[in-house]
């Protein structure tokens, strides 16, 4: 199969080895698990249960909220023993809308009818079935999977792409998935290319992953799945970049990937899917990569959602050696942990404890516009004179630069020999334009209020001018008339 | 044909207005923050400066010479360059009021560029026919424009630069308009005179 | 509490120090060859220069109170210096290697900020400065006189010819660049002007009389190749420059032999190979994309030839550098990559409504 | 002498006719640069910027009577657009936004007066007399004036608190290397 020439990337140290050859191990049951209800884009889900309330794994405890969003369940059975806010896994360190549960060491699932066989239902049920069990883009998207599903199947999408592109180093939580449960992955495919009708269906796989690529291949024998191997590189699992390498396609700026007839899903997702549809469960727990030169015993862990970062270090037999830096997600688009006591979500892939020397240099110095950032950017962007523009404090500047289509890969910070934040930058400045986007709204919306409260005014002066004149023309007549009937009386009486 | 090509190359690069006369300084330093307004100050003035280069030879020599009035010259001069100024005014501000605002007072004082007055003078003192005259002001207003846009790139570029406080705005304007300067000296010696 | 690092958490093992000490390391050889080829005076150029650079850029971040230790030890300072020193007459007086240096330095490059910041090379803005205002001291060449030759000066006398100017008898010579143009100007041709003035292989290896780094146009050409090969540099600006001069000498050339010089003699004299691998690849002062680079390579090419051919001046390389410099904003401004799924005019590509299966 | 004055007239009325013509030809109708500024302004007329509401800004914007940077309510966000629009250099780095703020109604010291009810450009403070009033967020413009009505200094601005939704990342601190090396 031919594949199609990509543009950018980077080749950073993977350091897979950490984590790679070693086999899935089931983290124990924690006692007390975390659920935020917001684990997805979109709108955040609506708490169904009480404190102090018996729930099940599985159970659902919050309720979608919109077109776009996805509800959340138990990820064991045990006692509801607060809603409230706690410590998001957000490099702000704010807290977001949680459920605690306390485990009741059971681990009971909630009964469910699941079909004896999935390809019977309509495609509409699958996907109902994947929107009921929660089921969010599992590569670090974390977009609702159903609104996708339904979306493709109304624009006749043709072609079904698998990303398992896992470009992340230390990451390999999709690797060992691929190389352990293949089969599963294959059925979870094969259910999501009939639920939206594509005819053609390609897992793409980097070439650095002969095992899970062998063991794909396998399992796809036979059937209409293409699993095809494409350049190591990062950032491979960048959905565009996939679609570009296997289709030769892009996806229009203001567009969505069905717009080229082409729906990108993760491995991971597949699996969740197959999961749901086949056995009505829903999504309560992942694969998590633990990894990093900090941790004494790297692999990866099947964890329930809401389990705290810092149970699953302890696991792995702790650190090593003090972290220099915890992060939740890959090096590349992770996010820095000041505590470890922040809850595992939907989109976690993985969770590592760095070393200073694995993170390098971070003292900035000057721009030699030597433009390797230019060189790097996988959208085609100019990262130093966006980031010049921001720093002079003119975010627009960069918008005209194509700030919007910047992805935050990461890939221009990686390979600057300045080590200026570039991405740290665009994300500074996105924030603010959103901000000032918000308040441009709200301007608009108060000066209709102002606008309306003008006229409502204006509106209740003339009204009780007018009011006011038709009491005086009436007072006028009332004395006209007493006076025509006094003059009558005076005149009766003489 | 190639001597007029000549002429066209001479005045453009190797004797800039801006940078080997030095006329015109005034909208050089004024109107070069932006490339793209930088580009339209350059245009709108190589408008005004071929016309009034053309229109001055014409008064010159069916004017004031058979009149014996070549006293009036500058007077007369002016004139003409206030109505072509006036009427480039109006035009902009018809077609694109947006730059009508970014010009601003620039516009008008387009009038004042000593440019503008100098090189019709510049044609009567060197005696020049009216197809020299006239190709050597749109060269020479050509080359205004080249350096005023290649000047406001640099601007734009130094405008993000973290320039001591001291030097910052116009001081390092003036030292990169001389660096400018010293490039386009590699110019001198180009074309014969 | 420490502030939350952004993404990404990994880097590239590369910093400016490495780029700066790779493009030194890449000079060395030619820079050595120069030192045999002309002698202790060139040394001494060589030293000077970047003295005073390292002075000079001590003093003004003083004056800025700025942190003078970080900025002196990233090499920009000094790399500007040995460029410039590499474009002096080897013979040079001190003071203008050391006025040379001072102007890079402080007025080329501190003055609009430090490194990265200045919109002309600075090497070449303080060439040009000096030629335009000493151009005896700047065109005064010698013959090539190897360390350990007869003609030599020694330790001594080379001090004597950086500090005193005391001249060594019958060393004063004329660049071939210099020379032709001399010549031309008397009205003698070029094949006369050239014969048993030029001889390309003698040229190829730099024994000929010219300025300290130029000569060795194989060494440059090596270490210019070594820097593509560490992808420090990329081939996009060197390859344009060398097409841009050799173009139009090829076909002027065959047009004209009497009047233009063939492509081989100017690709390997003056400072072309200097100017195209090492000068035109400073990353502050060239265009950002590839395309923007080649465009910039073949307008210094083309713009050397032209000085070279019909200017006043013998050498073009340092005004094309400069004029090339002032249009790398506007190259900047109009040739930009383009992003995924627009096109080149930054408007997303169309959505096409998807035909319906039947 | 005579020829000259004969012939400056000539000149000067044959080019004042063709600048007659071409005003005739070239005219501009109205300015509609005051209605493009009365858009960018918040438009809650809350008069802070000491002209009568945002039309009298406006036209004072127009016609080079106030800075650009004459809006506090409007931030940095509106000062750049009004920079953009008339096409100025303002120093814009100045004016830094202050925190946002809302106004909140501390309902311990509230009386029910309703002269804040009364104020309010935007409508966004609800209630009746005699009740407690409280403030509709999504509709304050913290412009303030319900604050300087309140007898009982129970309305006052507050910074908006940051939530999930709303944080972004600081702009990074730049090594600019501006200290003396010990």
């Amino acid at each position: 199969m031919k594949l199609f020439k990509l543009r950018g990337g980077v080749h950073p140290e993977g350091w897979k080895g950490l984590a790679a050859e070693r086999a899935i191990r089931v983290l124990p049951l924690p006692e007390r698990l975390f659920v935020p209800l917001q684990q997805h884009v979109g709108a955040p889900a609506q708490p169904l249960i009480k404190v102090g309330e018996h729930v099940l794994k599985g159970q659902i405890i919050g309720a979608s909220q919109g077109f776009i969003s996805a509800p959340v369940h138990a990820s064991t059975s045990g006692r509801i023993v607060a809603i409230g806010d706690y410590t998001a896994a957000h490099p702000s360190g704010l807290a977001a809308p949680t459920v605690t549960i306390e485990s009741d060491g059971e681990d009971r699932w909630l009964e469910t009818d699941s079909p004896s066989d999935p390809f019977s239902l309509l495609p509409e049920e699958i996907a109902a079935a994947v929107g009921a069990a929660g089921i969010v883009g599992l590569g670090g998207a974390t977009f609702p999977s159903a609104v996708k599903l339904n979306l493709s199947r109304k624009n006749n999408v043709r072609t079904l792409i698998i990303n398992g592109g896992e470009c992340e180093p230390y990451i390999t939580c999709d690797d060992r998935l691929m190389r352990e449960r293949a089969s599963d992955i294959i059925e979870g495919v094969r259910l999501i290319r009939y639920a939206v009708g594509a005819v053609d269906v390609m897992v793409g796989i980097e070439e650095n992953k002969p095992a899970a690529l062998a063991s794909m291949r396998a399992a796809a024998a036979g059937t209409e799945v293409q699993v095809i191997a494409v350049p190591a590189m990062y950032p491979m699992g960048w959905d565009k970049q996939m679609i570009r390498a296997l289709t030769g396609r892009e996806v229009p700026a203001d567009g969505r990937s069905a717009d080229i007839g082409v729906l990108v899903h993760n491995v991971a997702t597949a699996y969740a899917v197959r999961d749901a549809v086949r056995f009505g469960r829903p999504l309560v727990s992942r694969l998590v990569t633990v990894s990093g030169g900090a941790v004494a015993e790297p692999g990866n862990l099947e964890v329930p959602i809401g389990t705290l970062v810092e149970t699953l270090f302890q696991y792995c037999g702790g650190f090593s050696e003090k972290p220099a830096r915890m992060v939740l997600g890959g090096p590349m688009m992770g996010i820095e942990l000041f505590t470890a006591a922040v809850p595992v979500v939907k989109g976690t892939s993985g969770v590592l404890a760095l070393t200073a020397r694995e993170i390098g240099s971070t003292q900035a110095s000057p721009c030699i516009r030597c433009s390797s950032c230019v060189r790097a950017c996988p959208v085609g962007l100019l990262p130093l004179e966006m980031a010049a523009h921001i720093r002079a404090g003119d975010s627009n500047a960069a918008v005209s630069r194509g700030l919007k289509d910047c992805i935050a890969c990461g890939c221009c910070s990686f390979v600057c020999p300045s080590h200026i934040p570039l991405v740290h930058y665009f994300n500074f400045a996105k924030g603010e334009l959103m901000e000032q986007e918000r308040g441009k709204l709200k301007q608009e919306a108060t000066r209709k209020l102002a606008d309306e409260r003008i006229a409502r005014t204006q509106r209740i002066e003339r009204e009780r001018q007018e009011a006011a004149e038709k009491r005086k023309a009436a007072r006028e007549a009332r004395e006209f008339a007493a006076k025509q009937a006094a003059l009558q009386t005076t005149t009766e009486v003489a | 044909m190639s001597e007029y090509l000549l002429l066209l190359l001479s005045t453009a690069l190797v004797n800039n207005v801006v940078l080997v006369k030095f006329l015109g300084l005034c909208p050089f330093m004024g109107i070069s923050k932006k490339m793209d307004t930088a580009l339209s100050m350059g245009l709108a003035t190589t408008f005004v400066i071929t016309f009034t280069t053309a229109g001055s030879w014409l008064l010159e020599h069916w004017l004031l010479m058979p009149l014996g009035i070549e006293y009036l010259r500058i007077l007369t001069y002016i004139l003409v360059i206030a109505a072509v100024v006036q009427f480039t005014e109006m035009v902009i501000r018809k077609v694109s009021p947006p730059l009508y605002q970014v010009l601003g007072i620039y516009l008008p004082l387009i009038t004042t560029n000593c440019a503008v007055l100098g090189l019709p003078l510049l044609n009567v003192q060197e005696k020049s026919g009216f197809a020299v005259s006239l190709i050597g002001g749109f060269g020479s207003s050509v080359g205004f424009t080249l350096v005023l846009v290649l000047f406001a790139g640099m601007r734009e570029r130094i405008a993000l630069a973290s320039v001591s406080s001291t030097f910052a705005g116009a001081p390092i304007a003036f030292i990169t308009a001389g660096m400018l300067a010293l490039a386009f000296m590699g110019f001198a010696g180009l074309v014969p005179h | 509490m420490n502030a939350i690092a952004h993404s990404p958490h990994a880097h590239a093992p590369i910093s400016v120090n490495r780029v700066m000490a790779l493009v030194m390391l890449a000079l060395t050889p030619a820079t050595l060859f120069g030192f045999w080829l002309y002698g202790w005076p060139a040394i001494n150029v060589w030293v000077m220069s970047l003295l005073a650079a390292l002075l000079g850029e001590a003093l003004v971040l003083r004056l800025q109170q700025r942190a003078v230790r970080p900025v002196l030890m990233d090499g920009s300072g000094l790399l500007t210096a040995w460029l410039l020193a590499l474009s002096l007459p080897p013979w040079a007086p001190w003071w203008i290697a050391v006025l040379g240096s001072l102007f890079a330095v402080i007025i080329s490059k501190q003055l609009y900020g430090g490194l990265g910041q200045n919109p002309f090379n600075p090497a070449m803005a303080a060439r040009v400065m000096l030629l335009i205002s000493f151009p005896m001291e700047m065109t005064t060449w010698v013959a090539p006189a190897p360390l350990g030759s007869i003609h030599a000066p020694g330790w001594l006398e080379g001090l004597a010819v950086t500090f005193t100017g005391s001249q060594v008898d019958g060393m004063a010579s004329a660049s071939l660049l210099g020379h032709v143009k001399t010549e031309f100007t008397r009205g003698i041709g070029l094949e006369q002007a050239l014969s048993g003035y030029y001889a390309p292989l003698d040229a190829l290896l730099g024994s000929r009389a010219g300025s300290l780094g130029e000569t060795a146009a194989l060494f440059l050409l090596a270490g210019g190749l070594f820097l593509m090969f560490k992808r420090i540099i990329t081939w996009h600006a060197p390859v344009a420059m060398l097409i841009g001069v050799v173009v139009p000498a090829l076909i002027f050339s065959a047009v004209s032999p009497a009047h233009y010089a063939g492509p081989l003699y100017h690709l390997l004299s003056g400072g072309l190979m200097l100017g195209a691998f090492f000068i035109i690849t400073d990353p502050v002062t060239s265009p950002n994309t590839a395309t923007g680079q080649f465009i910039f390579g073949l307008g210094c090419g083309l713009l050397t030839w032209i000085i070279r051919t019909w200017g006043g001046y013998p050498e073009g390389v340092a005004f094309a550098v400069m004029l090339m410099n002032a249009a790398t904003p506007i190259i900047d401004h109009y040739v930009k990559p383009r992003i995924y799924g627009r096109n080149r005019k930054g408007v997303s590509m169309s959505i096409e409504p998807l035909k319906k299966e039947s | 002498m005579i020829t000259a004055l004969t012939s400056l007239t000539i000149l000067g009325a044959i080019l004042g006719l063709i600048l007659g013509v071409a005003a005739r030809v070239f005219r501009v109708e109205g300015n509609a640069l005051v209605a493009e500024l009365v858009d960018i302004l918040p438009g809650s007329q809350c008069g802070q910027c000491g002209f009568p509401g945002c039309a009298g800004a406006a036209q004072a914007l127009a016609e080079g009577r106030a800075p650009v940077t004459l809006c506090p309510p409007g931030g940095r966000a509106v000062a750049i657009a009004l920079a953009a629009k008339l096409g100025v250099d303002a120093d814009v780095s100045g004016v830094q936004d202050s925190v946002p703020m809302i106004a909140e109604v501390r309902e311990e010291l509230c009386i029910g007066c309703t002269r804040c009810f009364k104020v309010c450009p935007t409508d966004a403070i609800m209630g009746a007399a005699q009740q407690i009033h409280s403030v509709f967020r999504e509709a304050c413009t913290a412009c303030g004036k319900c604050e300087e009505v309140c007898p009982t200094e129970s309305v006052k601005l507050q910074p908006v608190p940051v939530t999930l939704h709303a944080w972004y990342w600081n702009k990074p601190v730049t090594q600019t290397m501006q200290t003396v090396a010990a």
